[in-house]
């Protein structure tokens, strides 16, 4: 299992919860079984998420591994200037 | 569009054409103002009559002691004459301060004046030093001081066909000069939000004996203030003098609110330009304070 | 991809200062930016722009500007479709007004004609019957129930109840709990701020050309920071095959984050399609200022708590954020930056996206990230004024480090943030004396970084030399750090390669040029380019030598044989390998395409010295000191350059740039004049020290440096001036008039 | 629209045109003559990018009608190198990295020669002031004024 640090707006999607944990060993399932088990979250996964994964943001990348221990944090997707 | 364009070879001839003229025209000499205008698609017109080829148009001549400078005369032309930098120093500072090096130039102190725009820099400056337009119309040619050609916002008091073919600055006596200091939120590149020119002359023991005082930006025209230079005649310049001067300057006040700045802000700023313009020019002058 | 485990690498190339590949033609004037193009038969195009801050457009009548003699073709919203994709739908509208326009200067017809001059008589002959509206410019009037509606139903499922439609999206981050940590608290300072709009003020207005033919393909030249991008969105407003539609980037006259998307390329290219003519378009800077892309305009609230020695106990931010007509994202950024510089227990940021009857907002250099932090680098200075602490030791001692856990949730990783604030304290700038009426102003600033889509070619020429093809357009000097890059890893003289920009049909897809992600992204791409060169070039010596491919090694340009064992060769030098390249198997490249991660968060800490005239408001800076961490600079010349250039940017949002709009929802300053960039003498120089504290995430460490120095500025300004006068404003910009009404009440 | 035959002195070949009343010296250099060195950043004399000299004077060329050519001289960013042989400008620009984007950067060679041509010897404040309007808005200028100073120290001489 994996423990996500969800944002503050996205609460209300998660019953209040700052943390879920959900089964999954790559970003795509992990956002996959997000959308599954808290359909509130889906509009927003939707419109676009980035991932921190233990201090590294990624916006993309489906295939980066998950390790059990990992702190993973939902983002929003995010551009530059 | 059909705009024509005339370059006439005489002031009569230039004053004739636009006179006949049934469309808009406009003079062009250093043309900072007109092609910005025209370009800005502010202005539509039908004919622009270029006047650098009139005789003298480009000349800085002595007379009387003073100099007479030319409708095509450039910033950049005038601020490279020593005799007119040196009697005159703060009605050059004032031109000097319009646009950039690039538009220093082409940009003439006639075409300043006839732009009309309150916030015009040397307006002020000559108005301080009592210059004169020498105008070429149809009827003939005039003399007008300077402080009378501007009546409103991009409006002038010359008549159709009627043309400034050149400014006289006067002569001055010694223990004489002048400052210009505007307000602009940049250093350079801007357009006055507030300014003030003072001329003075002072008697041997550094009392100032006459003295004119011209605001800009704070009024639909150039203001020459009497009742502020009232408060320093007779004075040397001494604080309290110099704080009279400033209150009657922003007594002197009729300005707007805009996005360039506030009635209370150039109200207020007007008199600390004055009281600082009227520091320089005394010290210029060869006063000690 | 991760840092070299070679961390003490000696490089030869890297972090030296080469000249510029595209310098000669930009210096001779023979540079192509996007106005310079010509095409044989080639029209002007040119736009016609809303009166009117918002109206319907009851009704437009183009037949008399089509009757023109020279006009081409007309094109409005009714020769475009109507996509289903919602972002491109507004991506669209703002470039032709659907219906209703929704700002001052929204474009609402176009007409391509043989010359410039009839273009513009004709767009005086279209009739466009308006019904004005009620507008609303201002954010946080059009938050408050009752404001007019900019457009309807576009607000998204998490915004509370309570507010007007114009507000479409809420967010919000934080941790711990803020009672417990305001109650530890032996101060707590609560302040409300603006900042204005600015806008990007590049120097070369938007620019295309664009050529349609009648069998459906296209091409567009233009000045963009991603011809990738603009093709995407004009492929897709076009309802086009990405593969019709050739996008060639010309090069850039500036950028900084306002030509990530398109305003006028999909009109041409409609106009072109139209008359069956190439046509050009190119904006006024009237335009520019108009109906592109300016920065979003703020009002802020933020609320933190300090001990007595200085520690931050709790810290919480509103962000109200206005971009305009559409929906836009910025507030999210602006609302998990705002406390990113500071490791805190209890943190908790709210930002709100307005929509109001202005342009809509394009990225501008960290965007979101400078107003949130301006803010907050604020309320930090006062509550160090007020406990008398000295302020860079407050930031020391609260200092985000490794470890901590960011206000917007992930921990970080190494960053450079004490080091940096340690190099300020230690700079002679930080205890030099200061006159009368004067002061310093200290702020950090920090910004993201982002990686992204890239693709890079790279090719052995049979020479030995080495092309690379790239696909992000060059804005301040990549070309150079990318051959630097390429040059090193190869072993081979900088001059022996040229890195070109590619068009949309000889890479994949690059994503745009912003977040500062060139040299970061490009660079590893490049270098993991190169390694496959390397590859490539080493197979080949093993089969010449006849040894395992494993047993030869690249090193300074050549391959050679790995140790004694591998046998006793001749080192193969570079053009020695490539001029055989035809009997060894065939041309020799090496390519990589990546969606790049890892680029590593940024920090900077700037200085300024500044005198405030007592009696005119007016604001003088002395002295300016940039302090950034690049990670590793690849070419400090250009590194110090995006620090001195972002920080003059934000110089001018601190104390003269902004949009002005009239009562009328007019904006009244569209121009150079009115709208103040600095100028060279309103500055001093800008010193910059630069620290290099490797990214993680990169071969050789870079981090992404161009966004983070407009950050600090806007605070370090406004906490000089507040430390000159006594006085603190809550706005930006710091005018003039609005000073010196501050000093007079303050008496 | 009656179009006007001009001749004219451009980096000191003799040039003909053809050019409407109305059009500027900056469009005829550009559009009529090719020479796109000028750029058009403001079209109103705010931002210099369309330096170049006439009869010697410093001036935007978005401010000159093309008409106003007639008999004149003028020079471009494009008469600033001889042959292949840089203006000492021109290389210390690029080697002191005085141009990011290059856009700003023909107007600003062409008023800086026009400087150093009047003063060999400006102080950095007089630099500024003198390239005042000329914007720059990707190097916050620092790199610019250096260049100026390197190139006007190595054409004294020194």
């Amino acid at each position: 299992m994996v423990k996500v640090t969800i944002w503050g707006s996205l609460r209300s999607a998660t019953d209040g919860q700052v943390e879920v944990e959900v089964d999954a060993r790559n970003f795509k399932e992990l956002l996959d079984r997000l959308a599954t088990e808290y359909p509130g979250l889906k509009p927003q996964i939707e419109r676009g998420v980035s991932l921190a994964l233990d201090g590294k943001i990624y916006r993309e990348a489906w295939f980066t591994e998950i390790g059990p221990k990992s702190e993973v944090v939902l983002m929003p997707y995010m551009t530059g200037g | 569009m059909t705009m024509r364009y005339e370059k006439p070879a005489t002031a009569q001839e230039a004053a004739s054409i636009l006179a006949n003229e049934p469309g808009v025209a406009r003079v062009l000499s250093g043309g900072t103002d007109v092609l910005v205008q025209l370009r800005a698609g502010m202005i539509e017109l039908d004919l622009i009559v270029d006047i650098k080829n009139l005789d003298q148009i480009k000349d800085i001549t002595s007379e009387d002691g003073g100099f007479r400078i030319g409708a095509a005369v450039s910033g950049a032309s005038l601020g490279e004459h020593a005799g007119v930098v040196a009697l005159w120093p703060g009605v050059i500072e004032a031109f000097e301060l319009i646009g950039s090096t690039q538009v220093q130039g082409r940009a003439t102190m006639a075409g300043n004046l006839c732009n009309g725009s309150p916030a015009a820099d040397s307006v002020p400056a000559m108005a301080a030093a009592n210059a004169t337009a020498r105008i070429v119309g149809p009827d003939g040619e005039r003399d007008c001081s300077v402080q009378d050609i501007p009546v409103s916002p991009g409006r002038t008091s010359l008549t159709k066909g009627e043309i400034v073919t050149s400014i006289f600055l006067p002569a001055r006596p010694e223990r004489a000069a002048d400052a210009y200091l505007r307000f602009t939120p940049r250093t350079e590149m801007d357009i006055a939000v507030a300014s003030a020119a003072v001329s003075l002359e002072l008697d041997a023991g550094g009392t100032c004996t006459a003295a004119r005082i011209a605001l800009g930006a704070i009024a639909p025209t150039v203001v020459l203030v009497d009742a502020a230079s009232k408060c320093i005649i007779g004075t040397k310049l001494d604080a309290a003098a110099l704080e009279a001067m400033s209150t009657a300057c922003s007594a002197a006040c009729n300005p707007i609110d805009d996005k360039r700045g506030t009635i209370e802000f150039r109200t207020q700023v007007v008199g600390v330009l004055a009281k600082r313009a009227a520091l320089i020019a005394y010290k210029r002058a060869g006063g000690r304070t | 991809m991760a840092l070299d485990s070679k961390m003490n690498r000696v490089f030869k190339v890297v972090g030296t200062r080469p000249p510029r590949p595209d310098g000669v033609e930009k210096v001779t004037g023979r540079a192509m930016y996007g106005a310079d193009a010509t095409a044989p038969g080639m029209l002007v195009g040119r736009i016609l722009r809303s009166p009117h801050a918002h109206a319907i457009i009851k009704s437009i009548d183009v037949s008399a500007a089509e009757a023109l003699k020279g006009v081409k073709a007309v094109v409005t919203a009714a020769d475009f479709g109507v996509p289903d994709d919602l972002s491109i739908r507004d991506v669209q509208d703002n470039c032709m007004a659907q219906g209703k326009a929704l700002y001052h200067g929204h474009a609402v017809a176009a007409v391509a004609a043989n010359t410039a001059a009839i273009a513009s008589q004709a767009l005086k002959l279209i009739k466009v019957r308006y019904e004005v509206l009620p507008h609303v410019t201002d954010v946080d009037e059009a938050m408050r129930p009752g404001a007019p509606i900019v457009q309807e139903a576009r607000a998204l499922e998490n915004v509370a109840a309570g507010f007007s439609e114009n507000v479409t999206s809420q967010c919000e981050f934080g941790h711990g709990d803020l009672e417990v940590g305001f109650a530890k608290a032996d101060k707590v300072i609560e302040r409300s701020f603006t900042t204005a709009a600015t806008h990007q003020g590049y120097i070369e207005p938007h620019a295309c050309l664009a050529s349609m033919s009648p069998d459906g393909k296209g091409d567009l030249w233009c000045c963009t920071q991603g011809q990738f991008q603009v093709r995407t969105l004009c492929a897709e407003i076009m309802g086009m095959d990405a593969s019709q539609l050739r996008v060639t980037a010309s090069e850039i006259g500036g950028g900084f984050g306002g030509k990530t998307t398109v305003f006028i390329e999909p009109v041409a290219l409609a106009l072109s399609r139209k008359s069956g003519r190439p046509v050009k378009i190119v904006m006024t800077r009237d335009e520019v200022f108009k109906a592109t892309g300016p920065t979003v305009s703020s009002s802020m609230d933020v609320k933190i708590g300090m001990t007595n020695d200085g520690r931050i106990t709790a810290a919480q931010a509103q962000l109200r954020y206005q971009g305009g007509a559409f929906p836009c994202g910025t507030v999210e950024m602006g609302a998990q930056s705002a406390f990113a510089c500071y490791n805190l227990d209890a943190v908790h940021t709210v930002g709100w996206n307005v929509l109001t009857n202005r342009p809509k907002e394009a990225a501008y250099r960290a965007p979101g990230a400078p107003m949130a932090i301006y803010a907050v680098e604020s309320v930090v200075d006062e509550l160090c004024q007020e406990l008398g602490l000295d302020p860079l030791n407050v930031r020391l001692k609260n200092a985000s480090t490794k470890g901590t856990k960011s206000s917007y949730g992930p921990t970080f990783d190494d960053i450079g943030l004490r080091a940096t604030l340690e190099a300020a304290k230690a700079h002679p700038h930080c205890s030099a004396p200061l006159g009368p009426n004067q002061g310093r102003g200290l702020s950090c600033g920090f910004w993201f970084n982002f990686g992204g889509n890239t693709c890079v070619s790279l090719n052995i020429n049979t020479d030995g030399t080495v092309g690379i093809t790239e696909g992000n357009p060059d804005i301040g000097g990549s070309r150079a750090a990318i051959s630097q890059m390429a040059a090193e890893e190869l072993g081979v003289p900088y001059d022996k390669v040229r890195t070109i920009i590619a068009d949309t049909n000889s890479l994949g897809y690059n994503d745009v040029t912003d977040g500062s992600r060139v040299t970061f992204s490009v660079g590893l791409a490049t270098i993991e380019a190169a390694r496959n060169a390397i590859k490539v070039m080493c197979g080949r010596v093993a089969k010449i030598w006849g040894i395992d491919e494993d047993a030869v090694i690249w090193e300074d340009g050549c391959a050679k044989p790995s140790g004694a064992n591998a046998g006793d060769f001749t080192p193969m030098s570079i053009e020695e390998i490539a001029a055989i390249s035809s009997n060894t198997g065939g041309p020799i490249a090496g390519h990589f395409e990546v969606n790049a991660d890892g680029a590593g968060v940024s920090f900077g800490v700037h200085l300024a010295d500044v005198e405030v005239d007592p009696e005119t408001g007016a604001t003088k800076i002395l002295r300016y000191t940039v302090f950034q961490d690049a990670g590793k600079a690849v070419h400090p010349d250009y590194v110090e350059g995006q620090m001195q250039g972002g920080a003059v940017q934000g110089i001018g949002w601190a104390l003269n740039e902004e949009y002005i709009y009239g009562k009328d929802g007019l904006l009244q300053n569209a121009g150079f004049l009115d709208y103040r960039v600095p100028v060279a003498s309103d500055l001093p120089n800008i010193e910059t020290v630069i620290l290099e504290i490797p990214n993680p995430g990169h071969p050789y460490g870079v981090r992404g440096v161009g966004e983070t120095p407009i950050v600090p500025p806007l605070a370090t300004l406004s906490n000089a001036v507040a430390r000159a006068i006594g006085i603190r404003l809550f706005e930006l910009p710091m005018s003039p008039p609005k000073l010196l009404k501050a000093i007079r009440q303050k008496g | 629209m009656r179009n006007l035959h001009i001749s004219t002195s451009v980096n000191g070949d003799q040039t003909e045109f053809v050019c409407a009343p109305d059009e500027t010296l900056l469009d005829v250099l550009r559009n009529r003559l090719g020479l796109t060195g000028a750029k058009e950043g403001c079209g109103t004399g705010d931002c210099g990018a369309c330096s170049v000299t006439l009869n010697g004077r410093l001036v935007c060329s978005c401010l000159v009608l093309g008409v106003e050519a007639e008999g004149a001289e003028i020079g471009t960013v494009e008469g600033l190198a001889m042959g292949d042989h840089l203006h000492p400008l021109q290389r210390n620009f690029i080697d002191h990295a005085a141009l990011q984007c290059g856009i700003c950067t023909p107007g600003i060679l062409v008023a800086a020669k026009a400087l150093l041509e009047k003063n060999p010897n400006p102080t950095d404040e007089e630099i500024r002031y003198w390239l005042a309007g000329n914007l720059c808005r990707c190097t916050g200028y620092d790199k610019i004024i250096k260049a100026v100073q390197i190139a006007a120290a190595e054409m004294r001489g020194a």
